[in-house]
């Protein structure tokens, strides 16, 4: 079965408290160079079949239940292909 | 004896565990996490809490904070290390202990009076235990869930590295209603619920006799320390 | 014009200069969509001798908002500092006006608390807007000196079963819930309720404790010319920006994005890194005023602590580090980004402070320091963006006498007395009214959520939920501790508010008395509708006037509070909700008492007596989906009788278990000591029915005031009853407890066994929020 | 600055509760036809630049910090064209 993947990020200019706890760890383990880390979520929707209609419907899942429009901004959606596995 | 306690960015728990090593007799030393220093002591506490908001994962970013080099080298040269709540993540996270934990399946942050069944009376920190006892400990975590893969589980079952387990009730879907694991050695143990809320009357689980007076936790500290005197 | 339109639209990164403000008059300025009226606007223009720069604007706006000033409310909450005799300051350390009212509870130990609103921000993300109404009560009490220890959550939601209600209880449960405790902070307390009337606008108050040592007081201002201003903690991004503003003054019914303003996230890490950085700070001496960053932001911290010390400061604007580097000035000054404190500190200490600061991690930078102008100035990048008298900021701003207009529709509401309503005489029929009561979304258990509150961190946690009140000990040597309860009954104070002040402070007092403690102060956050709409003032009017006087009656002092107006959905406002907070002190918490009975054969006595008061009650609500006539009756002097009662029970250990009788009645009250710890009891009502003239319905659902079942062990039977006969206080013996039976038995009425009483109370909230798996 | 993207997702043979809760939730509102939601993680990491050494180096902490090998696998590793913003 097909796999839509859906990516959902912090909003830039809110604070991030995850990527910032990591961003400390790594310049605190000596690791140079990582500006920033900032941490969202991916989801890996397995669906009977892809079409338009699915897409549609995903987007709007996506905006509505997958992320918090007031915080978080959906980044991408796209579809896995299914020979593939993740 | 003298039993560090481990502060990190985001303990919580850290006081009332060296509190707990004071009524039972010991002597608590505050550590550092930033530090490699382990000023002597005989024996660590890796406390409750949220270390750096347990972020990434539970307990992942303090595994790799300085002092854990110095408990984890300690660790494997036989000094008794207890990790609780935090401090158990924290000891999966730093490989001490086998597993992992994650959220648990319900979801929720859970605090409840919890009965577990000490499974293995022989490690360093339960020896004040019979096999098999059952007491109560508080329990309050939100990735609680032990889990490991089956050869894994397995081992540990075989083992008797299974130091505790859920009774009545498992909190938090933990497989094999595992509470708390040790180290093949029995000197590094990890669990969930918190043994140094139980160690004041007035301030612990409820029992049948009385409010708040459960100390089942106290056990915990006192195996140690007499085990340090046997020595 | 929206806001970000202001910040970002004339000569955009190019700030508004006081020389270009002085050059350019005319310029028109979006005074309106910040929240300001024309008059406020000119009153600004009027001040300063010219129009204000966008950054001035932006600090008046956020500072004259109602949430910041108080500018509806402020000529009634004076009633509070001025109705106390010496008794009631004689314990007050720090009053009404500081960040939070600082109590001396002996022995050199002091308690500071204080509850604050997050409403309209959990409702448009409640999780995120519980769990930063946390983050903020808690930084006020940091901000006195004090560690914080404890947190109560004051919780309002929509109807039960309203398909969003879901939504926001399970996001503000899991947002406080993350929050405290990641702080390691013990929740020992609260309020559940469901109405339709919060239905578009929940209430999440949350409380919070602190402790300190009478040295370690500190307070918000900037005294000492050439001392450095620092800001350390978060660092400064776009969250809620003009949040304070525009959330205070509007409601936001359905009134489209542009008005919906970014909420804050929190970082309890960082608070919590945060509270012990302070601490420390605290004990090594090396800050001379501290302020927390809240509502207003920089706005309100450079101003309150220069209004309240010396009256001038110089801030490098630039100097602030961003999270977002492309905020502009104003925005900065706006900025409501969370876990951020704002320090002055000697010069010759600054190094030491920044050594503590670097320990923990916490990132800082000096923006400037406190002068002897008399003016906050306040550069960007060199050019002069802000210079205003800062007293005109933070405390003068407008006071405003709004009409009040007695409700129209108040005389018929109190006309319609639940009296009339029939209640039930057959066993068969009260027991069904009494489990429906037990399992109604109100009064059942809440441990659905409480289980979700760590009540074991620290240690100290002498009594929770579900108790009637938390207790924590202060000092581990001598036992000293405080008992905290917070109550509101919205039902009554709809019906009329005056009384229902009185009585949400009867209840919460009477809560603290029968954990053993001596109540001592108290604290309020009182939630309305619209204060432009007069009958929303009345209502407001009428509850600051009894609770002050109810406060002066029991001689214990408001120190601080909060008021949240612009609760209401359209235009229908909330009831009137003041949750009123009650502090008691007790020597040796080894005293305290628990709600329930836990030992065999103690019996069972009903302090005071029963009238038939069923308005306004759960009873007529949740059988009768009434809610009418006049709420019961409180004699303040009876609450104050009752609770040195239990106090002489409680230090000579007479009292088993005290439970105090509110909502449902001594029904509901009995059925949670049962549950207490599980153990039965065979009760009568024959005395109560002969002595007070009332049925068993009434005995058994009215929710008459000064009333506490206490239980007591057989040996200290006699002097229990002597205890009561020389006080005069009205009791009966209304039962005993009985292991055995395993049920509430009310003789010749009905029994109920312990497991259905069980599935009745805790099946409730886990059947429509989801099972939990505790029990 | 370049961004490089880390994905991370629960172990396929292990229970991702959170994802049963989406997909729970999915069901319950009626939405059919999503057989699956698992969640994971997506770091990004804003770094100075991008070479072998940084993609090796990235690949480790992949591994080691960003990851917990027991109950995570690492999905993907890639670097953002830096001139498209995500
Ligand atoms: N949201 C909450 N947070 C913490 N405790 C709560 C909450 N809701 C209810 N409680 C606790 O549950 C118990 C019962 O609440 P309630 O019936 O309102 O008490 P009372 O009638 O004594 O005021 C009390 O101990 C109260 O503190
Ligand atoms: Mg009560």
């Amino acid at each position: 079965m097909p796999t839509i993947v859906v990516e959902v990020m912090p909003k830039a200019e809110l604070l991030d408290p995850q990527g910032k706890a990591v961003t400390g760890a790594l310049s605190r383990m000596g690791r140079q160079g990582y500006h920033e880390v900032r941490i969202g979520k991916r989801f890996e929707l397995t669906v009977d079949h892809v079409d338009d209609a699915v897409l549609a419907e995903v987007k709007e899942l996506a905006d509505d239940v997958f992320s918090n429009s007031v915080i978080e901004d959906v980044v991408s959606i796209t579809v896995l292909d299914n020979t593939v596995s993740a | 004896m003298r039993i560090g306690v481990v502060t990190f960015p985001g303990s919580l728990d850290d006081r009332d565990a060296q509190r707990a090593v004071r009524l039972a007799g010991g002597e608590p030393v505050a550590l550092w996490h930033g530090s490699h220093d382990l000023d002597g002591v005989e024996a660590i506490i890796l406390p409750g809490g949220f270390s750096y908001g347990d972020y990434l994962r539970a307990g992942a970013i303090a595994s790799l904070s300085p002092i854990m080099t110095e408990v984890v080298d300690a660790a494997n040269k036989g000094m008794p290390v207890l990790g609780i709540c935090n401090g158990f993540q924290m000891l999966a996270e730093a490989r001490l202990i086998p597993g992992a934990h994650t959220r648990n399946a319900h979801q929720q942050f859970i605090r409840r009076d919890q009965r577990l069944r000490v499974e293995n009376a022989a490690t360093d920190w339960t020896t004040g235990f019979t096999q098999g006892q059952e007491i109560t400990i508080p329990l309050k975590n939100a990735d609680g869930r032990f889990i490991a893969d089956d050869e894994t589980i397995k081992r540990i079952e075989g083992e008797g590295q299974v130091a505790f387990r859920y009774v009545g009730v498992n909190p938090n879907g933990s497989f094999d209603d595992i509470a708390g694991v040790s180290n093949e050695r029995g000197n590094v143990v990890g669990l969930m619920p918190h043994p140094e809320h139980a160690t004041e009357p007035g301030f612990g689980p409820d029992t049948p006799a009385a409010m708040s007076s459960g100390v089942d936790g106290l056990t915990f500290f006192t195996s140690v320390i007499q085990k340090a005197l046997v020595k | 014009m929206t806001d970000t339109e202001l910040t970002k639209a004339p000569g955009s990164h190019i700030p508004d200069t006081v020389a270009n403000a002085a050059a350019t008059p005319d310029r028109e300025q979006p005074y309106g969509a910040l929240g300001l009226k024309e008059d406020e606007y000119l009153q600004i223009r009027e001040i300063l001798g010219r129009r204000p720069t966008s950054g001035e604007l932006a600090m008046y706006s956020v500072m004259w908002s109602e949430h910041c000033s108080y500018k509806s409310s402020k000529m009634y909450l004076r009633q509070f500092g001025q109705k106390v005799n010496d008794e009631m300051k004689k314990n007050l350390m720090v009053g009404m006006g500081e960040n939070a009212g600082v109590v001396d509870v002996g022995g050199g130990w002091a308690v500071t608390f204080k509850g604050e609103s997050h409403n309209h921000p959990s409702y448009i993300e409640p999780f995120q807007g519980a769990a930063t109404g946390v983050g903020g009560i808690v930084r006020d009490i940091i901000s006195m000196g004090a560690r914080p220890v404890a947190v109560l959550d004051q919780l309002r939601f929509g109807a039960f079963d309203a398909p969003d209600t879901e939504r926001v209880v399970h996001g503000v449960v899991s947002g406080i819930s993350f929050y405290a405790n990641c702080l390691g902070l013990p929740n020992i307390g609260g309020e559940t309720i469901f109405d339709p009337v919060y239905q578009g606008n929940p209430l999440v108050n949350v409380t919070s404790v602190g402790v300190l040592r009478h040295e370690d007081l500190h307070l918000a201002n900037a005294k000492g010319a050439g001392n450095k201003v620092v800001l350390f903690g978060a660092r400064t991004g776009g969250d809620g920006i003009g949040g304070a503003s525009i959330l205070a003054s509007d409601t936001f019914s359905s009134g489209g994005p542009t008005k919906r303003p970014a909420v804050q996230v929190g970082d309890p890490f960082a608070e919590k890194v945060l509270i012990e950085c302070c601490l420390e700070l605290f004990r090594d001496e090396l800050v001379e005023g501290i302020q927390d960053l809240g509502a207003a932001g920089i706005s309100c911290a450079t101003s309150e602590l220069a209004s309240n010390g010396d009256g001038g400061m110089f801030i490098e604007l630039d100097k602030v580090l961003l999270r977002d580097p492309t905020l502009t000035a104003e925005e900065i000054l706006m900025s409501e980004s969370q876990e951020r404190m704002m320090a002055v500190v000697r010069p010759d200490k600054l190094d030491a402070f920044l050594a503590v600061v670097r320990k923990w991690d916490v990132e800082t930078s000096v923006l400037g320091e406190v002068t002897d102008t008399g003016r906050l100035v306040i550069n960007w990048h060199g050019e002069e963006i802000v210079n205003v008298e800062p007293r005109t900021v933070a405390v003068d701003g407008p006071v405003y006498e709004r009409p009040v207009a007695y409700p129209s529709w108040i005389d018929e509401l109190q006309g319609d007395s639940a009296a009339g309503l029939p209640r039930p005489e057959e066993g068969d029929d009260v027991r069904g009214q009494f489990l429906r009561l037990l399992s109604s979304p109100n009064l059942a258990d809440k441990s659905w959520i409480t289980n979700q509150y760590d009540t074991y961190v620290l240690g100290n946690t002498a009594l929770s939920f579900p108790d009637d009140g938390g207790m924590i000990r202060v000092d581990e040597e001598s036992g000293l501790g405080f008992a905290i309860a917070t109550d509101a009954n919205g039902r009554y104070c709809q019906l009329d508010p005056a009384q229902g002040a009185r009585l949400a402070l009867a209840e919460a007092y009477r809560n603290v008395a029968v954990t053993g403690a001596t109540p001592v102060a108290v604290t309020d956050c009182l939630n309305f509708g619209s204060p432009e709409n007069p009958e929303v003032m009345w209502q407001f009017s009428q509850t600051v006037e009894a609770l002050s006087d109810a406060c002066l009656e029991m001689e214990i002092p408001v120190t601080g509070g909060n008021v949240s107006f612009y609760n209401q959905t359209g235009t229908q406002p909330i009831h009137p909700t003041p949750v009123v907070g009650v502090l008691g002190v007790i020597d040796d918490v080894a005293q305290r008492i628990p709600s329930g009975w836990q030992d065999e054969g103690d019996n069972l006595y009903l302090l005071g007596t029963t009238s038939l008061e069923l308005d306004g009650s759960a009873w007529a609500g949740t059988i009768h989906e009434h809610l009418g006539g006049r709420p019961p009756r409180v004699s303040l002097a009876g609450e104050k009788q009752l609770a040195a009662l239990l106090r002489a029970g409680a230090s000579e250990s007479l009292i088993g278990s005290a439970h105090d009788l509110s909502d449902g009645g001594l029904g509901q009250a009995l059925a949670e000591a049962v549950l207490r710890f599980g153990v039965g009891a065979r009760v009568w009502l024959d005395e109560i029915v002969e002595r007070d003239g009332v049925d068993v319905a009434t005995a058994l659902f009215s929710e008459s005031t000064g009333r506490v079942i206490v239980s007591v062990p057989r040996e200290d039977d006699v002097k229990f009853r002597g205890l009561c006969e020389g006080r005069g206080y009205p009791v009966a013996r209304i039962g005993v407890t009985d292991k055995e039976s395993a049920s509430l038995e009310v003789q010749g009425v009905f029994t109920v066994g312990l497991e259905e009483l069980r599935a009745a109370h805790r099946g409730t909230l886990p059947a429509r929020f989801g099972a939990t798996i505790a029990e």
